[in-house]
């Protein structure tokens, strides 16, 4: 732990947490964690994906229980327990929506503190709390609106006027502008400035560390889980401070990064429309690692489902070529088969059956080769996963296992040793490292590199910047499903990139 | 319009409902005249439905509602003070509620698994309690009066249908632990971190669903003078068929009492004007399976996304919990 | 169901726990959950040999087949719909009675292979209703096949009226009824040759491997290139043929057949799918576990005949082994998860 | 009949309007003879007929008899699906002045007075029956007799083996029954128990099996051949004389039936609810007459379904 700069700050200490530590299985995500803030102050948590950010709010929250250390609100220790945090004062803006979504606007921000008379509901009081909320955080929402019908930005703002409803001590937001645009997130870091003037104490979250820099005023620095640092902002630079964060290998891997030779066009998509897809035209090459960058919510999920035909396209069309050959892509199926392997966002649902054993999940898109008359090969089929999860340095390499059972970072590995025995064209990873630890994502990286030194085409979608610009030999930067801009390895950077996908019409110099 | 109804939980048993009415106001108007009868019978198939919506509103499933029925009814009749077998009745109802939540919130089994389980376990008590044979109310007179109508052809168990839509419905819309049976089935993890009390709430409505069905067996016992140990069989499914008619999602957080209703009125209706008509038993079991399988593939979330994998463009928000 | 309310609590959308690398020995309890069935049907059958007299009888044990083969064929069958998550089948009950008519009522006119064809046909068409509502309409499965039920049911009842039909007495359905395998009915053979099948279809195919797949995580399974619609529909399909033998079975054993013959065929099935301990959410489960399920369930009704106890409490007693049973699981999982 | 004049504008004029509320229909054999003949009397006598099936679901047949009585017809026919159920409904058509008589289950003594009369079998008596056949078959040594019984629940089964128990007892001490299992109407679930009764009380020790219907009877017989016992050294004594029994009386493998007539209780019942209407003097009572079938005279009484 070095030097908490307690000392150096006027302020009262309103939260204090104290020698945190949590364990999910045998990964650790938060490790001997001690972090504290005052009134007034907004205090930055920063870390790159799966630093352990999300986990440590929802302890300080009360909703997971640390393996060891405690909370306490002015200096009383709290009892664990989502319902003793609330009392304190916790508020905690979670980084996944988390809204009730067949209930009303009004009922979402007072939920779980609904006012009642003899149990009745206060409708009354409910509007106003809720009414006094959103003016405090000046967004007007119609109250009675149910938020399945809301946009993500207004259901953000929504989850924001929920916590400030509670008039809590302590605000905690956890990427609270991952999905929205620049104006909505300049508005809502002022938002947050005037809630401190008035002496609330705010936790802020944010993979973008310009905002870091313009409104807070001390920054906790997570990596695997520990606290690398603790700095005050006025005294440090963003580069210090993005160093603290990924350590050492980022810039060891932007020197290795170099322009690959592209060869033939293996994928080729023109004018696709989709459900938040407006019109991308799209070439990957063989042994060319194409980026997609963007903001979360900008549709780059959406924008590869629908070219290779997981969603349904409205227009366009998206073609494969393998040696020669030209096919269509219509739905996923032929994708598929004509030799495109797909790594989906979200892991635990879409990309394991977590009860099933490495080796299964690795058969699934293999089974085809894997079986006779219909008959599967048992003693091929362990022999093929155990190749394939040496390959990926699945650790430990024990094929029997349920998937279940590994790591986030090993787990993703096992989702890419599914697609690796097709020996795919075309491989398309979405977020392929999101909550996966640092060392696993070098490997995966390597692993990537070497597929496409290989000759593979490989398109990936990153909301980790630093991933995006070490890995891609070119990188398209969406903004409402649609390219904003094309950058190639030497216009690339954290600046180009961000600027392009806020919508920044020229970047403003830092 | 399509997508109003889409919209609204309750609009396919909205139209059905006009389907029915319709055809019955030319076919068979008498079902109108005789309104009496026609509310009882959908009273009969709606009353066990409006407890059986509040679980499915949690997303979960409470089978045994058809044993419940038949076992209070035996308790009822088995004792000889009425007014004592009544309390002794409903407390039973309450209690296999608890049992069924006790067994999904705190055990921890899936509620469609442990539900059944009590189905059977509950209609073997009834059969043992009552040999096997029908038991007769001793006190018959004043249950007689019980199943007389009170004002014009209302009879009391009609009353009480109503009366308890009109109290449930107000306590899952207007109070507190109600309303927040939505958000348990919408979304539990955020209920969860919400505060909210999830397991009282999933207690609540088993226990309600129990009150419920135990209600429905102390109403027939009294109405026939007897309880039947066999009780119930048609109970479970036709009451199943009222709530998804009604729209409410099987994964919970969707649905109302008000669209349970509806569907009930569709089904009772339904089954009262064949009746008038002497349409054979099968004829209505064909029906009543027709409709359920229109109304489930043609769930409102299904159709659209089904129109967007079709046409795609839907516009507007896409709702993560459907 | 195409996505129960259950399974979304089963992996709620954050704070999933994951299990570590280091597979924790789980408790006694886990220990006895994950191998219940085998223990209980071990310890009933020896506690029936030792005290039931005239179980161990060879002729008992007939019965004890008698009662096991047809609801166990069923079972069998919808074992394959459980473990595609789609819960239960509940239009076996009308497919039993179809398949038993059919074969009684046509096989005069049609011969027996003529009349199991156009049984085959129906049994078929049930599956494929079914399998495309559920896996392509994404409808419930639990309401499709209430409808399917009401409405196969209901036709049948009509067709037939309630008419008893019997085949000749020694004709060929008589004789398959009463035929003997060594000691044990035809029928009883029928059920293990249809279990050993079933479970090599589940365990061994690249179609079984599917509906695993699919149970366990229908996502993951269609981002594979599975044609995941297509195997709800084949899931189905297997449980109506199962249903469908069941029916001939049935048919043969008394050598008559009514549209209400399978009553309650449905629950009583899942029953036993459940007891063997099969998991609900799909994904895990085994054809031998419904077998000892099956097993399980006909020796107990069995000995409690032996013992002279009335069907009241034998309803009784099969509830309450259910309820615990499927406590016992729901316990040892908890015990897992810690 | 008052009934009659009140409805005189009604669409059917021609004839008298009944309902006739049954707890089965075309769903079981019995009932789809018995609809039969019930039809084709009433078509003969100009009523029209208006038939429900409860599915012996009391509460569902409860709902059917208001719908009877609110469409105000001449005359109502209940077939009750639990007679202990059904005192609601007949108060409720004696206020509206409809007149009802029972069928098939007569109903309680005490609601004797709500009903004009009732037509069909005393099930009471089919079961005196069927034990004076076995108490007669077995003689004054009497001996130890088994019993498979309906479905579980079902009031014609209870009635059957109540009449049959109690003559047994007030009659034949010497007969005792020492097991009964439900057949479920069914012939394979009646040949399973039978079976599983002959294991465990022992084949030695049972010298008689009354079968509450003739399908079960079946069952009891094909149980025995299968385990190679001589169906014709048990006698097993059924009930309706069915098409599946007869020939089983025929070859003497069972040794005696009661030849229930659904022919004679659906006739009877439209027969005696025109009777009701106009308003002439009924007896309480018109039985069926329930002859003995055994080997004998089976050929005389042909199977009726
Ligand atoms: N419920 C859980 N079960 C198992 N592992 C978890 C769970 N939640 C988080 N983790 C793991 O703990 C680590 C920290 O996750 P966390 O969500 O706190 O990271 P984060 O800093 O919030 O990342 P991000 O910036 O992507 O939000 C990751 O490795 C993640 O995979
Ligand atoms: N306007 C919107 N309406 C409905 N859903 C939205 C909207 N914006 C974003 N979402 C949902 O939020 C999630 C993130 O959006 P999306 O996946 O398109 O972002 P992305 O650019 O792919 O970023 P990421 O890679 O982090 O997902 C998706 O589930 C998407 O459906
Ligand atoms: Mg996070
Ligand atoms: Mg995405």
């Amino acid at each position: 732990m070095s030097t908490s700069p307690e000392t150096r700050t006027t302020r009262k200490t309103v939260i204090e947490a104290h020698d945190i530590v949590k364990r999910f299985g045998g990964a650790v995500a938060v490790d001997h964690v001690s972090i504290s803030v005052g009134a007034g102050e907004i205090h930055a948590v920063v870390g790159e994906n799966g630093a352990g950010k999300s986990t440590l709010m929802r302890i300080l929250a009360g909703i997971l229980t640390p393996d060891n250390g405690g909370v306490s609100v002015d200096g009383a220790v709290l009892e664990p327990g989502a319902k003793a945090s609330l009392e304190a004062g916790i508020a905690l803006v979670h980084q996944e929506l988390s809204l009730i979504p067949e209930m009303t606007v009004a009922e979402n921000i007072l939920l779980g503190a609904t006012p009642t008379k003899f149990g009745v509901i206060d409708s009354a009081r409910q509007r106003k709390i809720a009414e006094d909320a959103l003016d405090q955080i000046g967004v007007s929402v119609d109250l009675n609106e149910r938020v399945s019908r809301l946009s993500v930005a207004l259901r953000q703002f929504v989850e924001i006027a929920r916590a400030v409803a509670r008039s809590p001590r302590v605000l905690i937001l956890d990427e609270p502008t991952a999905t929205l645009t620049p104006a909505e997130t300049d508005y809502l870091l002022n938002m947050l400035q005037r809630l401190a003037a008035k002496g609330l104490a705010i936790i802020y979250i944010s993979h973008r560390i310009p905002e870091v820099f313009r409104i807070c005023e001390r920054a906790t620095i997570l990596r695997d889980g520990k606290v690398v640092d603790n700095l005050i902002i006025a005294e440090t630079t963003p580069n210090a401070v993005i160093d603290k964060m990924v350590g050492r290998e980022l810039k060891l891997d932007l020197q290795t990064r170099r322009v690959a030779n592209p060869g033939a066009v293996v994928l080729s998509a023109r004018g696709i429309r989709a459900f938040r897809v407006n019109g991308i035209d799209l070439d990957v090459r063989a042994g060319e690692i194409v980026g997609i960058g963007g903001l979360v919510g900008a549709g780059r999920s959406e924008l590869v489902r629908a070219i290779i035909g997981v969603d349904p396209r409205t227009a366009g069309t998206a073609t494969i070529t393998v040696d020669g050959q030209t096919k269509n892509i219509q739905g996923y199926g032929s994708a598929v088969r004509a030799g495109i392997g797909f790594i989906p966002e979200e892991r635990r649902t879409e990309g394991l059956a977590l009860e099933m054993s490495v080796a299964d999940n690795i058969t699934l898109p293999n089974r085809a080769f894997l079986s006779k008359g219909g008959f599967l090969q048992r003693g091929k089929i362990t022999e093929f996963a155990t190749r394939l999860a040496a390959e990926v340095g699945l650790r430990p390499p024990e094929v029997g296992r349920d998937a279940g059972q590994y790591s986030g970072g090993n787990q993703q590995k096992v989702v890419i040793a599914k697609w690796l025995g097709r020996e795919p064209k075309l491989i398309v990873l979405d977020e392929p490292t999101r909550g996966v630890d640092v060392g696993a994502k070098a490997e995966i990286h390597r692993l990537l590199r070497g597929l496409a030194d290989g000759g593979t085409a490989v398109l990936v979608i990153s909301s980790d910047l630093p991933e995006l610009l070490e890995l891609s030999d070119v990188i398209h930067v969406v903004r409402d499903g649609r390219i904003m801009g094309t950058l190639s390895p030497d216009e690339a950077n954290e600046r180009s990139v961000m600027a392009l996908a806020a919508g920044e019409k020229v970047a403003s110099s830092s | 319009m399509k997508n109003a109804v889409a919209r609204r939980t309750e609009g396919r048993a909205v139209i059905l409902l006009i389907l029915v009415v319709g055809v019955i106001a030319v076919q068979q108007p008498i079902v109108f005249n005789a309104y009496g009868v026609s509310l009882a019978r959908v009273a009969l198939v709606g009353l066990v439905a409006l407890g059986l919506t509040l679980v499915v509103l949690q997303g979960e499933l409470d089978l045994s509602v058809g044993s419940t029925l038949a076992l209070t009814g035996v308790v009822v009749a088995s004792i000889p003070d009425l007014g004592l077998g009544i309390i002794a009745g409903l407390v039973t109802g309450v209690a296999i509620g608890a049992l069924n939540a006790f067994l999904i919130v705190v055990v921890g089994v899936n509620s469609f698994i442990a539900t059944l389980g009590t189905l059977f376990a509950l209609r073997g008590l009834a059969f043992v309690m009552s040999d096997g044979r029908p038991v007769r109310i001793t006190d018959i007179d004043s249950a007689l009066v019980f199943g007389r109508e009170l004002l014009g052809p209302i009879t009391p168990r009609v009353l009480i249908f109503i009366l308890l839509f009109v109290m449930l419905q107000f306590f899952i819309s207007k109070m507190r632990a109600g309303r927040e049976f939505y958000a348990v089935g919408g979304n539990r993890q955020a209920a969860i971190d919400a505060g909210i009390p999830v397991k009282l709430r999933l207690f609540t409505s088993f226990m309600l669903c129990g009150f419920v069905a135990a209600l429905a067996g102390v109403i027939n016992t009294l109405e026939l003078t007897a309880a039947d140990p066999t009780a119930g069989s048609t109970v479970l499914l036709a009451s199943f068929a009222a709530v998804i008619i009604g729209g409410n999602l099987l994964n919970g957080g969707r649905g109302s009492l008000v669209g349970t209703l509806i569907g009930a009125f569709a089904l009772g209706l339904m089954q009262v004007g064949l009746t008038f008509a002497g349409a054979d038993r099968e004829v209505q079991d064909v029906l009543i399976g027709i409709v359920l399988l229109v109304a489930i593939t043609t769930d409102p979330n299904n159709l659209r996304a089904l129109s967007r994998r079709l046409q795609g463009l839907v516009r507007g928000k896409t709702n993560q919990q459907a | 169901m195409t996505e129960s309310g259950t399974q979304l609590k089963a992996a709620p959308p954050n704070g999933a726990p994951v299990e570590g690398i280091v597979k924790r020995q789980g408790s006694v309890i886990t220990w006895i959950a994950s191998r219940g069935i085998f223990i209980f049907t071990g310890v009933l059958l020896v506690f029936s040999v030792i005290f039931v007299n005239g179980f161990a009888s060879s002729v008992n044990i007939i019965d004890v087949f008698h009662r096991a083969s047809a609801i166990g064929i069923v079972a069998i069958g919808m074992t394959f719909v459980v473990i595609s998550a789609n819960y239960i089948d509940l239009s076996v009950v009308a497919q039993v009675a179809t398949a038993g008519v059919i074969l009684l009522a046509l096989s005069p006119t049609y011969g027996v292979v003529g009349a199991m064809a156009i049984a085959l046909f129906f049994a078929l068409l049930y599956g494929v209703v079914n399998g495309v509502s559920v896996g392509f309409l994404k409808a419930n499965a639990v309401v499709v096949t209430l409808g399917t039920t009401g409405i196969g049911a209901g036709i049948l009842s009509l067709l037939t009226t309630g008419t008893i039909y019997y085949g000749p007495e020694n004709g060929p359905i008589d004789a398959f009824g009463d035929a003997r395998v060594g000691p044990f009915p035809l029928s009883a053979f029928v059920l293990i040759v249809v279990a050993v099948i079933a479970s090599i279809v589940l365990s061994r195919t690249k179609f079984g491997f599917m509906i695993r797949s699919y149970g366990s995580n229908k996502q993951a399974t269609r981002l594979a290139g599975v044609n995941s619609g297509g195997v709800v529909v084949g899931a189905f399909v297997l449980t109506s043929i199962a249903a469908m033998i069941a029916g001939f079975v049935l048919a043969a054993y008394s050598n008559t057949a009514v549209a209400t013959m399978s009553e309650g065929f449905d629950f009583r099935a899942l029953a036993a799918v459940i007891i063997g301990g099969n998991s609900l959410f799909g994904g895990r489960g085994s054809i031998l576990r419904t077998f000892l399920g099956v097993i399980f369930i006909s020796v107990l009704s069995n000995i409690l005949v032996l013992s002279g106890f009335s069907f009241a409490w034998q309803q009784l007693v099969t509830g309450a082994v259910i309820v615990f049973a499927v406590a016992l699981d729901a316990l040892a999982r908890k015990a897992e998860k810690r | 009949g008052t009934g009659g004049t009140d409805d005189a504008g009604d669409a059917s004029a021609d004839g008298y309007n009944v309902y006739a509320l049954l707890p089965q229909g075309n769903d079981q054999p019995y009932g789809t003879n018995y609809l039969k003949a019930m039809n084709a009397a009433a078509d003969e006598m100009g009523v029209n007929l208006t038939i429900t099936n409860a599915e012996y679901d009391a509460a569902k047949q409860a709902n059917e008899c208001s719908v009877a009585i609110a469409s105000k017809p001449d005359g109502i026919i209940l077939w009750p699906a639990a007679v202990d159920t059904i005192r609601p409904c007949l108060e409720a058509a004696k206020a509206a002045g409809i007149p009802v008589n029972a069928s098939n289950s007569d109903v309680l003594p005490e609601d004797k007075d709500l009903v004009g009369t009732y037509t069909g079998p005393s099930n009471e008596e089919v079961g005196r029956g069927a034990a004076k056949l076995i108490g007669d078959v077995l003689g004054d040594a009497g001996g130890s007799i088994i019993i498979i019984q309906g479905l579980s629940g079902n009031s014609t089964a209870i009635d059957r083996e109540a009449g049959f128990r109690d003559e047994l007892a007030s009659s034949y001490p010497n007969v005792e029954v020492i097991g009964q299992q439900p057949g479920d109407w069914a012939k394979d679930v009646a040949l399973t128990v039978t079976s599983e009764l002959f294991t465990s009380l022992g084949e030695e020790n049972i010298d008689a099996i009354y079968a509450v219907d003739d399908t079960m009877a079946a069952g009891a017989i094909e149980a025995m051949e299968n385990r190679g016992i001589d169906p014709t050294t048990i006698p097993v004594v059924g009930t309706g004389n069915t098409e599946l029994g007869q020939p089983n009386v025929l070859s003497g493998k069972q040794y005696a039936t009661l030849f229930q007539s659904p022919v004679w209780d659906g006739e009877n019942a439209v027969k005696y609810i025109v009777e009701a209407i106009e308003g002439n003097t009924l007896e309480a009572n018109y039985f069926m007459p329930i002859p003995e079938v055994t080997k004998e005279n089976a050929a005389d009484y042909p199977a009726e379904w």
